[in-house]
């Protein structure tokens, strides 16, 4: 893997002032959101496994602006970003991560397992593919019931080895399922380099094969991401069945805190970063004059507030009491579904 | 009423029709469960009464058509899953054991998973190493899922639906053996469906003989036997393999002081090895002698009949560990 | 499905006499075998399941007379042509079948089992899928020891749908390993039609998609077979990688013996044994003048009679002693590979 | 020769080290063992001096690479497959027990399978129910394969070839908790390379405490805590999960007449109930008190570190466990 990469986004944002500065906070505030994770786990605050987004938020960015609330979502064990701007509120985030009672999973599941039933986010998923098959079940019921609805399942480029990921395509694509796969691929499954880990690296052949219609979106690129998935969405909400989608983007940090990023060099990291999706973002929206440098900094001291709020939030939350352990393993016999 | 005489085959299509009918959100899912009718023709007939959409058959991808029974149950509906046996089940496991089993708790009570899996299990037909598991106990293991195991005409009828009422993953396992088995259906079955309980099947004195699924009716048999050697024994039908319905099994051995438990899983690790560590742990001081347990042999299940024979447990063996247990064996 | 078949293979054989024949004798050899297991079956003297190979004798016949001794084949469940082909005596299959110490799995295994270390036949396989994953071992055994050898790997259409075979497929690819997939396509995976689960059916296209070559052949011709598998051999042997061929073909009978046939018509079935692999190609032969009705009755009587002496050693041999039970689970210490 | 201190993470490498040096058939194979240099560090630094043909990175495809390690092995090769850990094992497990396991028998003992799995296992680190499975028990029920749970140095350092050298499946757990263990490495303990047993890691005469891999520490803990109150506990290491050792452990119970087993699984299945099944059977008159386990809660692990510490055995339950069995709770 050299470090050469492709020149930064670039062009005009073809947005409202709004929603095109909804899309910049948003990505501002995951970033923020993890920057801060990664302090407290440093502080050992937060444990387990924590799994950073930085690089990639126009990914779930993008895309979660093109679903409605009806809408079902599947995310991975990288999912603070997804299940942020799915709905789920900072401070439940926050407060899952330190293991709290009002934590979005009540502390039982951490940062792997974000849940949230209002926003009907589907969680969390620490096994890689693990999250397709329950994709295409929801989509299925879905389309049984006759509701609009489509599923979007995330997940990333390492998955697509999985037998899990075949039969799932095929099962979507044979039942015409409303479900859309994105894929975000960045280049690595943990020390993996997508060339070592597939004879052929093309994603959308793996999906066209299924007679699934694929596309491709530069995921460093909030527009791009978001222009793909809303047609992908379109396309599968018109009973289109399946769509695949490739988004290609890169991850600035260590797989996990655990990861001593023995298998990349420095400079390609330095080179993906010129591409980084917030300040290319940033620079594009300034020279069309959606945005100053003050806008910016509010926006990001409000990211900023956020977080310190959700994080004073999750550091007074209750712990869950330990007489109450064996709790929510199997439904009470009165709150049956 | 009258009983009506049926098989156990057709008491799983009756329950199968009856929930179809009764709630427009179950459907069954799984290889072969349509056209073909069913491999052990369970489900014969009922993709012409119910159509393509809610008889699926799917592509042989246990991985995902059971991962795709959760999303659906998740969904709002009410799918019941086939694994044509538990042999394939092992390349469905991880959807069982890390979503099914473990999403309510993992999203702190929020997701439910109404799910049924049915599917057989067991060996006894020459079918060999990979067709003849017994991996009850492989499920029993699990937090967060219900096991059971109908043994009787009653059960195949009755315990579908108590099983997809259950807000949680269910698996039903149908012992091949018994398809076939015809018996009586009791005029008033509807008012039994428990799917909590262990029953009593055969009351006695001497000691009691555990056993489920395609070892009650052997169990049955050596209690026979052994009445007719003056040894009285009670056999409990576990019926519920998780949780496990203890204060019944105690109850029993607390009155005949002496347990025997027949398992057709492979004796280390087996479902029997629990439930005597349980009698064990507690009702060690009620005991008059070491419990004891018949199991499969330590072997993949042969092919050949005589060996196949030999590594199951069969009725003699129960008797013999029945007398043992029982000091009549002297 | 449509009862509308392709016309039965036709034109010129092109072998010397000696080999035309050895190829029909080999296919009347797997018929006359299955026919008397069928008997013996219907006598209850055969248990379990059985999965006759009747109609698709071509594929067998073909490609393993492609492959030489020092290859590997691993096969299915429905067997017993290949291990016949491959060089195990149809002694040691019929006593196999018969549950017999002498049998090539010592009665272990019966009809889905059928083993020969001598000839690297790795076995039957009653998992659907199960055996790709250990060609593709095998195959990266032989690779690491730079040996000439080729894996051969023959499985049903059905298994393509299982993750066992998108994640074989990929491995292979990836290390460019020397097997030879042979996917039999017999349009039928128990009672369910390719098409109800293949969102797309060209099977060729999903090993392509692994950047893998794929060849297709008339599973009904056995000169169709031997010459695709002769060249996909060829290919792997030279160290090009895997290669992928797909056989159509056709059962004439019911999957197992308590198959009902609930999901075909009998005129499907009646069509297609217009293509039948043995008299259209004895019809080839005639017309060509390299055989005659006195010869074919002579081949088919020394079939008769390997399948009576087969039989009748089955019959007669002995059961392995009840106290032998536990043999074999684990290897004595002496006997270590 | 002077003892020399390593972890068991060093002592894992060394003996993946001197198998590559000493066989050229033995291979490993596994997520990131080689660029990323092993989840858990093990393999660091191998695939700069072994090279990528032996130390083979595969894709994300636990079913294959499995599969494939089983090919391997009975094509000629001595391939060290790694599972990152038991829970993505669920995947393979189809391959494990209806090939791996299986083969040697079906064949009737024409082919053996000289594979060794390796994969990190348990709970402990706040990963949550995904991450967190301790199933020693569901792959010590299988036949056809022997399990290693290596506990010590001395056991990580040596139990990798004798493992190599036995010609059928062999499968070692690694507890994720012991990886940054450090210990001395006696200079002697080569002679030591004995996959067969169980071992007596302290004398005791009170009662018999068994564990392993990841609970070895912990029970040896609450045996040090238990003799300041008086009571002797003798603490077993049991090494080997399959088969198991039940001479060593039978013959320290008839010694003490009491046992404790710990296990980090679910009660409910645990390898903790098939040794009290087995205690009771065979030790039944031996027993002074009912014998006893302490085991996982039976809950998917919570993320929560209270939570998850109070899923888990731990030294205190330990011994308050042994002091009831040795009748001193009083
Ligand atoms: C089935 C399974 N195998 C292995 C792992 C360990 N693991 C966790 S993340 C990961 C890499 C996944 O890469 P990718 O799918 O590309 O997602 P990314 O981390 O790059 O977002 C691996 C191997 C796992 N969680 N599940
Ligand atoms: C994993 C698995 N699932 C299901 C089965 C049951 N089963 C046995 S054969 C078969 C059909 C396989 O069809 P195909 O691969 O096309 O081979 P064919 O029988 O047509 O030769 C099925 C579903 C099995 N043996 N293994
Ligand atoms: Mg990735
Ligand atoms: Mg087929």
């Amino acid at each position: 893997m050299t470090a050469t990469v492709a020149p930064p986004p670039s062009g005009p944002v073809p947005y409202e002032q709004e929603f095109a500065l909804r899309l910049l906070a948003d990505m501002v505030r995951i970033r923020r959101m993890e920057e801060a994770c990664a302090q407290r786990y440093g502080e050992g605050r937060i444990r387990g496994f924590l799994h950073l987004y930085i690089g990639e938020e126009a990914v779930a960015t993008g895309a979660m602006h093109a679903l409605g609330a009806q809408d079902n979502v599947v995310a991975t064990y990288r999912e603070h970003g997804h299940a942020l701007l799915r709905g789920v509120s900072m401070a439940a985030i926050m407060a899952e991560m330190f293991g709290r009672r009002e934590g979005c999973s009540r502390g039982r599941g951490g940062s792997m397992h974000l849940f949230d039933a209002a926003t009907r986010f589907f969680g969390g998923n620490a096994i890689v593919g693990g999250g397709l098959p329950l994709a295409v079940g929801l989509a299925l019921a879905a389309k049984m019931q006759g509701e609009g609805r489509v599923t979007a399942c995330f997940f990333g480029e390492g998955a697509v080895a999985e037998g899990a990921f075949h039969e799932s395509m095929n099962l979507a694509a044979l039942w015409g399922l409303p479900v859309a796969f994105l894929c975000e691929n960045n280049l690595y499954a943990m020390g993996t380099a997508l060339a070592r880990s597939e004879s052929r690296t093309d994603l959308c052949a793996k999906a066209e094969v299924f007679g699934m219609p694929a596309l491709r979106a530069d995921g460093m690129d909030v527009v791009a991401v978001h222009e793909a998935a809303r047609q992908a969405v379109a396309q599968v909400r018109e009973g289109g069945g399946p769509v695949f989608v490739e988004f290609q983007t890169y991850r600035f940090r260590a797989h996990s805190m655990f990861d001593p990023e023995l298998y990349r060099d420095r400079a390609e990291v330095e080179a993906w970063k010129t591409r980084g999706p917030i300040h290319t973002y940033s620079a594009r929206l300034k020279a069309q004059g959606l945005l100053d440098e003050e806008r910016f900094l509010a926006l990001d001291r409000a990211a900023e507030e956020e977080v310190a709020e959700a994080t004073a939030f999750a550091e007074s939350a209750a712990l869950e009491p330990v007489e109450d352990l064996l709790r929510d393993v199997c439904t009470p016999p009165e709150a049956g579904p | 009423m009258s009983p009506t005489r049926m098989s156990y085959r057709e008491a799983l299509r009756a329950a199968l029709r009856e929930a179809m009918q009764r709630d427009p959100r179950v459907f069954l899912m799984g290889e072969d469960v349509g056209r073909y009718g069913g491999t052990y023709a369970v489900s014969k007939g009922l993709l012409e009464e119910f159509g393509a959409e809610r008889i699926r058959d799917t592509p042989l991808s246990e991985l995902a058509f059971v991962g795709a029974g959760i999303g659906a149950a998740l969904g709002g509906m009410r799918p019941i899953v086939e694994v044509m046996t538990v042999n394939f089940s092992l390349l469905a496991l991880d959807q069982i054991v890390n979503t099914a089993a473990a999403l309510r708790h993992m999203s702190g009570g929020q997701f439910s998973v109404p799910l049924v899996i049915r599917m057989a299990t067991g060996a006894g037909r020459q079918l060999a190493a990979q067709h003849s598991h017994s991996l009850e106990n492989w499920y029993a293991h699990i937090p967060g899922i219900r096991v059971l195991a109908p043994a009787t005409i009653e059960d195949a009828r009755a315990m579908l639906w108590p099983a997809l009422r259950d807000p949680d993953p269910v698996v039903i396992f149908e012992h091949a053996q018994l398809y076939n088995l015809e018996e009586d259906l009791p005029a008033h079955w509807e008012s039994n469906a428990d799917i909590s309980h262990a029953r009593v099947r055969r009351n006695g004195t001497d000691l009691s003989l555990l056993a489920w699924g395609g070892c009650l009716g052997k169990a049955l048999e050596a209690a026979a036997l052994l009445e007719g050697e003056g040894i009285s024994a009670e056999v409990i039908d576990l019926r519920v393999l998780r949780p496990l319905d203890m204060d019944t099994v105690l109850a029993s051995v607390r009155r005949t002081h002496r347990a025997v438990v027949v398992d057709e899983g492979w004796r280390s690790g087996s479902l029997a090895g629990e439930l005597l560590a349980r009698i064990a742990e507690e009702s060690f001081y009620d005991l008059d002698a070491a419990p004891a347990r018949v199991c499969s042999q330590e072997v993949p299940i042969p092919y050949a009949k005589h060996l196949e024979d030999a590594a199951l447990p069969q009725v003699p063996m129960i008797a013999a560990a029945a007398r043992r247990v029982a000091g009549r064996d002297a």
